[in-house]
C-alpha cells in the first residue's frame, strides 16, 4: 500500500484498515474508457498503485512521412493526428514554413487566422468536455458537446469547405475570404453559445454530482505541472500563467483583447472550468474579429502576383478566393530551421522544422499537446481510486491520435 | 359453454395466478419493461437534442425499435467464455431475473371490496382483517412488507454470483462494488420501511395504503430516502456504480451476451419497478379511494411514474464514485432515517388511529 | 527594460557558455555531450524549467545524430518568450547521451521516443523501453534516414 | 502584457446549494425534455445541400486540361496520377486515397479541375475507385433523387443551435 493511497484514505474520510486486495487491469485498448490507449492498472483495492499508460495504437509516422514528402503535402497531413482541432495544427506547422521562407502574412490573413482558430478552439473545447461527460457517465453533456459542436463545424464549412479536415491555412496567407453569411451566421453562433452556457452550468458544471467526480480529483499542484510539462488548460488549471497566445502572440492575437483564466486548484474541475472559460474567451474573440477585421488581401503579395490574371479575376474578384500559384507545387525553401508554437484547443502545439534546402523538410518534428499529456496523466494516475481514472482521462482531455501522431 | 368460460375466468382472474402472471407480474412487467427502456430513451434523447428510436416505427415514436432489439438479442449468440461452468453461466442470470420478479406476487395493489368487483368472488379467500377487505395480490402475507424486503435484499447475492461465474476480472470489480452498494441501501431500505410501519402500526402494505393518509405528507424524509435507497438498489443514475460503463466495461455483465444479457438487463429494471410499486403503496396513497380493478390500474400508473422519472435522471446525473455513494449512504442518508423514525413514531402517535 | 533574450545570453556568456541568438524568441546553444548535463543545471538555475521537445536527427553523411533538446520557462513570464534550443552530437559508434531526466522530468517522452525512433540511448533515463511501437517491431530505428519508405512517381504509365 | 488573475472556485457547497444544484440540474432536463431542442437531420428523407465552395468529389474538363501535371504534383495523397491518352497527359484520379483537400482544383492555371459538391457517391468496389481520364470527364451520377427526399440546408438559429429549412433553389 502506498503512502499515497494511505493518505487519501484518510482524506476521504475513511480511516480504516484496507486489506492490501491487488490484481491488475487491462483499461484498453478494447475498452469503453481508454480510447485508443492501454492503461495497464495495478489495483490494490479501490486504489491504482501503478499505471503505465502505453500509447502508439493510432501511430501513423507523422514525423517520417513529413521527410519524404513536399512542403505543400504536409498540410493536410499534420491535422490529421487531431482532426478537431485541424487549423491549430496547420497553423502551427505553416508559421514553420513561412519563417522559414520569410514570408509576411498580410493583416486580413492574420485576423481569419485566428478566426478559423478559434472557431477551432470552441469545437476541441466543446469535445473534450463532451468526452469528460460520458467518461463520468454523464450522457447528456456527452451529446450537448458534440450537438453545439456542430455549429460551430457548421461555419468551418461555410468558410473552408470541409468540416474537419479544413486544410485552410497555407503558406502566405489563407485558402478563402470570409463572406458576409459567414459573419451572420457567428453573430447567431456567438448568442446561442452564450445563451446554452447557461443550461451547460446548471446541468454540467454547477451539477453537485459532476462536481463531486471532479473537485479533489487528479490534483496537479503548481509545482508538479511545470515539472511534468503540463500543456494548456491543464497548466492554466494548476495556477500557471501561460498561453502561447499571450507569450508569443501569432495571427492577430496582439491586437485582440482577451483574458486568460487561470485556476489554483490545479484538480480536474478547475481543468474543467479553465476550458469553460476559455469557450467564452473565445466567443468575445470572435466578436471582436468581425467587428475589426480589416480589409485587404488574404494571401501574401509576393504569392498573390503569381496567380494568372484570368483566374485572379474569377475566383477572388468572383467568390472571394484564392487559388494557388504553380509555385506551391514543389517548393524549395532555403536552408534553416525554425520553431513555433501555437496554442492549439488542448494547449502548447510546437514544430521544429528543419530545412535542407530541397523540397521536403530534413526534419519535422512535430510536437502535439496531447503528447506531452502522457506523461502528466502516468503521473496523475498513481494512489488514486480506480474510477477516477476516467475522470483524470478526461480532465486532461487527452486524445489518443493527437498523442501517437 | 358458459360454465367453461366462467371457470376459466375464475382461474384466470384468482388472484394468485393473476398477479403473479398477468397483473403486474410476468406480462405487465414485460410490457412496461419494453415501455420503460423506450421511455429512458425517448427522454434522455429529448433532452440530448436528439431522436432517439425512430425509424423501426415512425407511427409510434420508435415503439417497435425495443421488440426489433429483443428479437435481436434472442437470436444473437450466447457466448460462453473459456474457462467458466457452462452450465451455472447460463444459469446464474434466470435465477437472478427470477429473485427480481417474486417480490411482485406479494405486493398488494388494490382491495377487492366485498362485492361489485370482478375480483369480489376471492373476498374470502384474500380477506384482511387489519383493514377489513380482500387484499388483490398474489399471495396474502400479513408481514408482506417484511417479506418484500428480505426478498429484494436478496437479489444482489444473485449480481454476485453471476459475476463469480463468468471470471473476468471487471465483473469481480463490479461484483465488490455491488456488494458494498447493497449492504448500504439495504439498510436504508429497512429503516424508512420501518419508520412507516411504526407510523402506521402495521407491517401490512394494505393497510398503510388504505388508511387514506399519503406516506409522503406524513413523513417526507422517509420518502426521500427510500426513493434515493431505490435508485441504488436498482442501479439508476446517478447510482449506476457497479455496472459503470466507461469504468467496468458492464460489471458483473460484462461477459454476458445474447438472451442471456436481456436477462440481466431485465433484472435491475424489474427490481426498479418492485421498488416503484412498494414506494407508491407506502408513500403515493396506492389505489386509494379505488378499489378492485381500477385501483390496481392507478396503482400500476403511480408505480409507472415513479419507474419513469428514475429513468429520465440518466439525462441529468453523471455517476458517484462508490466512496461517494457509500460516504453519502451511511453518513448523511443513515442519519436521515433516524430522523424519519423519529417522525414516524411522533406522527404516528398524534395523527394515524 | 532589458529583452529576456539579452538578459539570458549574457547571464550565459558569463558562464563561458556559447550562446546562438537567433532571433527575439530564439536561442540555441551547442555543447559537447559531456557538458550537456552541466549546462542543463545552468539553464534551469537561470530559470528554464521544462523541456518542450527532444528531437533526434539523423545525418548519416556525418555519421552522426544531433539530439536537440527545446527548454523554455513557464514559471517566468518574461523567460517563457524565449526557447532555447540545447544541441549536442552522438557519434554512430557509440549512441549514448546522458539523460536530462535528473534535470528536467518533462523530457521524459521524448527521451523515449527519441531511443525507440532514432536509437539513441539516454544513460540515466529509467524507462529506456519502446513507448510508441510495439514491443515485438523489427528492423531498423525507423526515423533513421537509412529507413527508406516506398514512394510513388506522377505517371500511372511509368512508375518510377 | 495583462495583469495576471488566479482565480480560484469555491470548493465544499453547503447543503442548501447542494440542493438548489440538484433542483437546477433536474430542473433544466425537464425544461429540455418539455421543449425539447434537436438538431438530428432525418438523413435519407432530408438531405443537407452543402454551401457554395464545398469540397466534393472533383471532375476534370478533358478538353480543357494542357496535361503539365501540376495537380499530380501538389496531390498530398498519391491520388491523382498521369495517365497518357492519345499522346497527351491527363490526370487520373484515386478516390480511395483522396482527402479531398482541393488543391488540385487550386492549382491547376486553366481551371480543368472544379469541385462538384457531391460528397455522398458509394462505390461496390475498390477498383471502381480508380477514375480513368474518361471517367473523370464525366459528370457524377447524382444519387437517384425520390419524390421523399426534401433539400433541407442548415440554418443556425440563435435559440436552437442549428435548424433545418427547406432549401429553395
Amino acid at each position: 500500500m502506498t503512502d499515497q493511497a494511505e493518505e487519501l484514505m484518510k482524506s476521504g474520510g475513511m480511516e480504516i484498515d484496507v486489506i492490501p486486495v491487488s490484481g491488475e487491469l487491462n483499461v484498453g485498448p478494447q475498452h469503453p474508457g481508454s480510447g485508443h490507449l492501454r492503461i495497464y492498472v495495478r489495483l490494490n483495492g479501490d486504489i491504482i498503485e501503478e499505471a503505465q499508460v502505453e500509447p502508439g495504437y493510432v501511430h501513423r509516422a507523422v514525423e517520417k512521412l513529413g521527410e519524404n514528402r513536399n512542403y505543400i503535402h504536409l498540410i493536410p497531413l499534420v491535422e490529421r493526428p487531431a482532426i478537431l482541432d485541424s487549423i491549430h495544427m496547420n497553423l502551427g506547422y505553416i508559421m514553420a514554413v513561412e519563417k522559414i521562407l520569410g514570408v509576411d502574412v498580410p493583416d486580413r490573413a492574420q485576423y481569419l487566422r485566428s478566426f478559423a482558430a478559434e472557431i477551432s478552439r470552441i469545437a476541441s473545447h466543446l469535445y473534450g468536455m463532451g468526452i469528460l461527460a460520458i467518461f463520468i457517465g454523464h450522457s447528456t453533456g456527452f451529446m450537448w458537446g458534440f450537438g453545439d459542436r456542430e455549429v460551430w463545424v457548421q461555419i468551418l464549412e461555410a468558410l473552408t469547405g470541409a468540416r474537419i479536415t479544413n486544410s485552410y491555412v497555407i503558406p502566405g496567407g489563407v485558402r478563402r475570404d470570409l463572406t458576409p453569411t459567414i459573419v451572420e451566421m457567428t453573430r447567431k453562433a456567438v448568442t446561442y453559445m452564450r445563451r446554452k452556457i447557461k443550461d451547460w452550468e446548471n446541468i454540467f458544471l454547477n451539477n453537485p454530482n459532476v462536481k463531486a467526480r471532479l473537485q479533489d480529483v487528479g490534483i496537479m499542484t503548481r509545482e508538479q505541472a511545470i515539472e511534468w510539462g503540463a500543456v494548456g488548460p491543464n497548466l492554466r488549471g494548476s495556477g500557471v500563467y501561460y498561453d502561447v497566445r499571450k507569450v508569443e502572440p501569432y495571427a492577430a492575437y496582439s491586437r485582440l483583447d482577451f483574458e486568460i483564466p487561470v485556476y489554483k486548484e490545479g484538480d480536474g474541475y478547475a481543468r474543467t472550468l479553465v476550458r469553460f472559460e476559455e469557450i467564452q474567451q473565445s466567443l468575445n474573440i470572435l466578436e471582436q474579429i468581425i467587428r475589426d477585421i480589416p480589409e485587404g488581401q488574404i494571401l501574401s503579395d509576393r504569392f498573390f502576383k503569381q496567380i494568372p490574371p484570368t483566374r485572379l479575376k474569377k475566383w477572388w474578384e468572383g467568390q472571394r478566393r484564392v487559388v494557388m500559384p504553380g509555385y506551391y507545387a514543389s517548393f524549395r525553401p532555403p536552408k534553416g530551421e525554425a520553431v513555433t508554437r501555437v496554442e492549439a484547443g488542448r494547449g502548447e502545439l510546437l514544430y521544429y522544422v528543419v530545412s535542407d534546402g530541397s523540397a521536403k523538410p530534413y526534419r519535422l518534428r512535430m510536437i502535439t499537446p496531447s503528447y506531452r499529456s502522457i506523461y502528466v496523466m502516468q503521473n496523475l494516475l498513481k494512489g488514486v481510486r480506480y474510477a477516477d481514472l476516467v475522470s483524470i482521462y478526461g480532465s486532461l482531455d487527452y486524445f489518443p491520435p493527437e498523442a501517437d501522431r | 359453454m358458459m360454465n367453461l368460460l366462467f371457470d376459466l375466468r375464475y382461474y384466470v382472474l384468482y388472484p394468485s395466478f393473476f398477479n403473479s402472471v398477468i397483473y403486474p407480474g410476468l406480462i405487465f412487467t414485460a410490457i412496461l419493461l419494453l415501455t420503460t427502456i423506450w421511455f429512458e430513451r425517448k427522454a434522455a434523447a429529448r433532452v440530448q437534442m436528439r431522436v432517439g428510436p425512430y425509424y423501426a416505427s415512425k407511427r409510434l415514436g420508435g415503439f417497435m425499435q425495443l421488440i426489433a432489439d429483443a428479437v435481436k438479442f434472442v437470436f444473437s449468440e450466447v457466448i460462453i467464455p473459456e474457462g467458466v461452468n457452462p452450465t451455472l453461466f447460463a444459469l446464474a442470470p434466470v435465477l437472478a431475473v427470477a429473485m427480481s420478479f417474486i417480490p411482485l406476487s406479494i405486493i398488494p395493489v388494490s382491495v377487492i371490496p366485498p362485492s361489485g368487483s370482478v375480483f369480489s368472488i376471492y373476498f374470502r379467500d384474500f380477506y384482511d382483517p387489519n383493514i377489513g377487505m380482500g387484499v388483490l395480490t398474489g399471495l396474502f402475507v400479513q408481514y408482506n412488507m417484511l417479506l418484500i424486503l428480505a426478498i429484494e435484499s436478496m437479489y444482489p447475492v444473485f449480481v454476485i454470483f453471476v459475476a463469480w461465474v463468468t471470471n473476468n476480472r471487471f465483473a469481480i470489480v463490479g461484483a465488490v462494488r455491488e456488494s458494498y452498494l447493497s449492504v448500504s441501501y439495504d439498510v436504508l431500505l429497512i429503516m424508512a420501511t420501518l419508520s412507516m410501519s411504526l407510523e402506521y402500526h402495521t407491517l401490512d402494505l394494505a393497510k398503510i395504503a388504505q388508511s387514506g393518509i399519503p406516506g409522503i405528507l406524513a413523513n417526507p424524509v422517509a420518502a426521500i430516502v427510500f426513493f434515493i435507497a431505490m435508485l441504488m438498489g436498482s442501479a439508476r443514475f446517478p447510482f449506476e456504480i457497479a455496472e459503470a460503463e466507461t469504468e467496468l466495461v458492464l460489471g458483473a455483465y460484462t461477459e454476458y451476451s445474447g438472451f442471456l444479457f436481456v436477462l440481466t438487463m431485465a433484472g435491475s429494471y424489474v427490481g426498479n419497478l418492485v421498488y416503484a410499486l412498494v414506494f407508491t403503496d407506502m408513500f403515493l396513497w396506492g389505489w386509494y379511494p379505488l378499489s378492485g380493478f381500477p385501483g390496481a390500474l392507478l396503482t400500476g400508473l403511480k408505480a409507472s411514474i415513479v419507474v419513469f422519472f428514475s429513468v429520465f435522471l440518466r439525462a441529468v446525473y453523471g455517476r458517484y464514485r462508490i466512496d461517494q455513494a457509500l460516504r453519502g449512504g451511511w453518513k448523511y442518508l443513515l442519519p436521515l432515517t433516524f430522523v424519519s423514525l423519529f417522525i414516524g413514531l411522533v406522527v404516528g402517535y398524534i395523527w394515524i388511529p | 527594460m532589458q529583452k529576456p533574450i539579452d538578459v539570458l545570453s549574457q547571464a550565459l556568456q558569463s558562464k563561458k557558455i556559447p550562446v546562438k541568438v537567433e532571433s527575439e524568441g530564439r536561442a540555441s546553444i551547442e555543447v559537447e555531450k559531456k557538458d550537456l548535463v552541466q549546462v542543463a543545471k545552468v539553464l534551469k538555475d537561470l530559470g528554464f524549467d521544462h523541456v518542450k521537445a527532444v528531437t533526434g536527427i539523423d545525418y548519416p553523411d556525418q555519421g552522426r545524430i544531433q539530439v536537440v533538446y527545446h527548454v523554455s520557462s513557464y514559471s517566468d513570464v518574461n523567460l517563457a518568450k524565449v526557447i532555447v534550443a540545447l544541441k549536442t552530437w552522438t557519434n554512430y559508434k557509440e549512441l549514448e547521451v546522458p539523460s536530462l531526466m535528473e534535470v528536467w522530468k518533462s523530457a521524459w517522452t521524448g527521451e523515449r521516443e527519441t531511443y525507440e525512433m532514432l536509437g539513441v540511448k539516454f544513460s540515466g533515463n529509467p524507462d529506456m523501453k519502446r513507448l510508441f511501437l510495439p514491443e515485438d517491431f523489427e528492423g531498423v530505428y525507423p526515423l533513421r534516414k537509412s529507413y527508406k519508405i516506398k514512394t510513388e512517381g506522377l505517371f500511372v504509365d511509368r512508375p518510377s | 502584457m495583462d495583469s495576471i488573475k488566479i482565480k480560484e472556485y469555491k470548493k465544499g457547497d453547503s447543503s442548501l446549494n447542494l440542493v438548489t444544484g440538484h433542483l437546477k440540474a433536474v430542473g433544466t432536463g425537464v425544461k429540455y425534455f418539455v421543449k425539447p431542442q434537436r438538431i438530428t437531420l432525418k438523413y435519407p428523407e432530408e438531405s443537407l445541400s452543402l454551401p457554395t465552395g464545398y469540397r466534393g468529389m472533383i471532375r476534370l474538363y478533358k478538353d480543357v486540361c494542357i496535361g503539365c501535371t501540376l495537380c499530380a504534383m501538389v496531390c498530398p495523397a498519391d491520388a491523382m496520377k498521369m495517365a497518357t491518352d492519345q499522346g497527351k497527359k491527363f490526370p487520373t484520379i484515386n478516390y480511395g486515397r483522396c482527402v479531398f483537400c482541393g488543391f488540385c482544383v487550386d492549382i491547376c492555371p486553366v481551371d480543368a479541375l472544379k469541385e462538384t459538391g457531391v460528397h455522398d457517391a458509394a462505390f461496390s468496389s475498390r477498383r471502381e475507385l480508380f477514375f480513368s481520364p474518361d471517367k473523370f470527364n464525366q459528370d457524377f451520377d447524382q444519387p437517384p433523387v425520390e419524390l421523399l427526399v426534401k433539400k433541407v440546408k442548415a440554418v443556425i438559429d440563435e435559440e436552437k443551435g442549428i435548424k433545418y429549412v427547406p432549401d429553395t433553389d
